[in-house]
């Protein structure tokens, strides 16, 4: 079950989103008090844009609920480190569990929100984000599959095309998947998506665009899009 | 019964050629550095080592794997900025690899200890880490059969442990300790101190003492630095 | 997000006709009698329990089912010496039972939270309580499959929650309640206390508050005496 | 895999032996250090015969390593019970568990011994201790399903026949399974008996006897007996 809202109406903004107003429109979309996973990368940006008063609890995969800011100078502990390893601090009211526990709390959908990263989303939302597939590449999932499927809403953050142009919101994904229809939303620089897991019709909500019309982004995606 | 070991050494001696081992830790937290170095002096050799990771820079399980020790390596996360030794290793084919999703890692050592045969899990359903395994639709989900993981030994580091064995740990450096430990035929605990038994509240355990069989104290143990990657 | 409700009939109010409701407690211990009473005082009908036991005495679990309120019970040891409101009615042919093993119960509990479809135990194997289940030989040994039991909500009796509803235990009374928390779409807990948040230590939470939706202080629950029994 | 010694040579006691006198014996075949659960009833006398520093820890399925002796007067706390429901206390090295963490504990295969009351056991190790299969009982099962398959071994305590004289050592069990061929040893006021749960020739070892000859023994026992 989704705890978020569908919101609204579609918009449309001038101006193409850059990283921070990104993680910022994705934060304003996450409701108080929630309980979130924040993937590694681009994701982590959003709690910069949490409202303290939020209520909103931070999770992360390797054994904590309650997690704060980074770590920096005597705060840094190596015994509390976030997924991405990285040196973090511990909110009031946290908790600690081990690994299996951890992933029960993921797999058993106790978690509002996931934000991840992306290679790749499907009209259906399938997502692929953990292997290019590449030859010689070492292959490395971690934690992506669980938290892919996990939580009551997947949001997915990423820039709409790839350096060369190619759309990442695609029929269907050429790289390995991640998981499958798992994907509600997804945040790029000149739109948010919404997805219809259940199927629906095969297209896919536009709620807003930035810098570009609805029309353009028609043109740029090679998937049947309406407006909000 | 819990053996209090006088090193780290002593208590990794008897670990033979080709055993199973689980280590604890994700990256750096948590892992039983001083172990994993006892064992690259014990000379031990085609491991099969299961860990998040497969080694951060050059110390612990890296040193383990950089020595050429290890023949296969069960994890969710290898490559890593770090992983040097790992990747050389797997890049010449000199170590095997079977990548599991880090929570089905974490489930299937569980049902290891559990004495759970097997288990339907959502996560890897219909990506590439599922081929090959049974599949089953139950009340309209998708899922995989995933088979548990035992080991000979498991090494874990804990933070506190009394003279029973019962554990406890530090933050987020808990993470895999609890369930290897339940999961081996011998689990050997580094602790920074053992403390009387009855000095421990029976309420703040994680591990239950009847999980460990060796411990040996570690007061300044190694953490290596934590650097970024998952 | 938790909500601190001002009596026992709040937390309970919204509980539906024909719920599936798990109630935490072994016996006595751990039975948050006042939740349950209340449920008695709402009137709600042909609810679903799951608990190891079918009531001891005429308070708590016992009142409900005497009250005929219960059209199905799920546990593991129905009949003691003090089970007689449960006898009644299931000779009677008043109430449903199904009988699982009591490690079993605990199992198909915490899969249902830990987003487990199902998992092979040995437990049962060869027994009339596994007739009609798939079977497996796994590694040498018989399991049997078991499903994950879900619930609407759970009511369950801790010690100590923080504002934010983390929860710790006392003693024994720990049993069923920490599965139970994870399993049900709303939990609903009573505590002897609730301390202001950061006030509790994060290593010694037993299930935290992300489990738990409703707190209800009751600091002088019952607790039924105890007496002989499984 | 066992962690008790397999004994010695057959001995012949003079006397059947009383309940106390069989608590004692089984108490005795306990290895220090062992991880113990008995069962309700009979088993429960066993702890008042395992020596104080023996090291011998009990585990209670409700949720406890390190239970003590029960508690009376105002050691009585309704918190802390045992799988039997009565007052317990805790001892120095105590620990407490949740029940899917209990019974993970001994379906894993943690506990060295588990010493259970029997209706019959069969020459291969099955047990029946949970349902006469009458019409019209109410069935309850409890952790006995648990307990008879978790531990590494798990020993009957039980008088060898039923009040009418009828062996509860059978071929097959005619009474519903507990578990199939978990039992290793038999302590009855007669005889002990060790049982090859692996098959063997289908014959059950005797240890020793109580009261009576190897001889008689074989005319009260319905399956083939030899002397260990």
């Amino acid at each position: 079950m989704s705890s978020v809202q569908t919101p609204s109406t579609f918009t449309e903004g001038p101006t193409r989103l850059g990283k921070a107003e990104l993680a910022a429109l994705v934060a304003a979309d996450i409701p108080d008090g929630a309980f979130v996973n924040l993937g590694i990368g681009q994701p982590t940006l959003v709690s910069n844009y949490l409202a303290p008063d939020s209520g909103v609890t931070l999770h992360t995969e390797n054994g904590m609920l309650g997690m704060g800011p980074e770590a920096h100078g005597d705060d840094v502990d190596p015994d509390l480190i976030n997924a991405g390893k990285i040196p973090v601090t511990e909110l009031p009211g946290a908790s600690y569990f081990h690994h299996a526990d951890s992933f029960a709390m993921m797999r058993g959908g106790h978690l509002d929100i996931c934000v991840l990263g992306a290679y790749q989303v499907s009209a259906r939302g399938d997502l692929a984000n953990w292997h290019t597939g590449e030859p010689g590449a070492i292959p490395a999932v971690g934690g992506a599959m669980d938290l892919a499927i996990g939580a009551k809403d997947t949001f997915v953050m990423m820039t709409l095309t790839t350096r060369d142009g190619q759309s990442k919101l695609v029929e269907a994904c050429t790289y390995p998947l991640t998981g499958v229809g798992c994907v509600s939303r997804i945040y790029t620089d000149v739109a948010v998506f919404l997805i219809d897991r259940e199927g629906g019709d095969g297209s896919v909500v536009v709620r807003e665009t930035h810098g570009v019309s609805f029309e353009e982004l028609e043109a740029l995606v090679p998937v049947p899009l309406r407006r909000a | 019964m819990v053996m209090i070991t006088q090193s780290a050494l002593d208590a990794v001696a008897d670990i033979p050629d080709g055993a199973t081992v689980l280590i604890g830790g994700f990256g750096p937290a948590g892992q039983p550095v001083e172990l994993i170095e006892a064992l690259v002096e014990t000379g031990t050799r085609d491991l099969t080592v299961v860990n998040n990771n497969a080694g951060n820079g050059d110390v612990g399980l890296a040193a383990l794997i950089g020595a050429g020790r290890v023949r296969k390596v069960i994890c969710s996360f290898p490559r890593q900025h770090d992983s040097h030794q790992f990747d050389e290793k797997y890049r010449a084919g000199e170590i095997e690899l079977e990548l599991v999703p880090q929570g089905n890692l974490a489930e299937r050592i569980r049902a290891a200890g559990a004495g759970i045969g097997g288990f339907f899990t959502p996560t890897g359903y219909g990506t590439p880490l599922a081929e090959g395994k049974e599949v089953r639709e139950i009340d309209g989900r998708h899922y995989v059969l995933e088979l548990p993981i035992r080991a000979d030994y498991a090494l874990v580091k804990a933070h506190r442990a009394d003279e029973v064995g019962n554990l406890t740990y530090r933050k987020t450096a808990r993470n895999f300790g609890p369930i290897m430990a339940t999961a081996a035929t011998t689990t050997i605990v580094q602790v920074h101190e053992v403390v009387p038994t009855g000095a421990m509240d029976p309420e703040v355990v994680v591990t239950p003492g009847i999980y460990v069989d060796r411990l040996v104290v570690v007061p300044t143990a190694t953490t290596p630095e934590p650097e970024e990657d998952q």
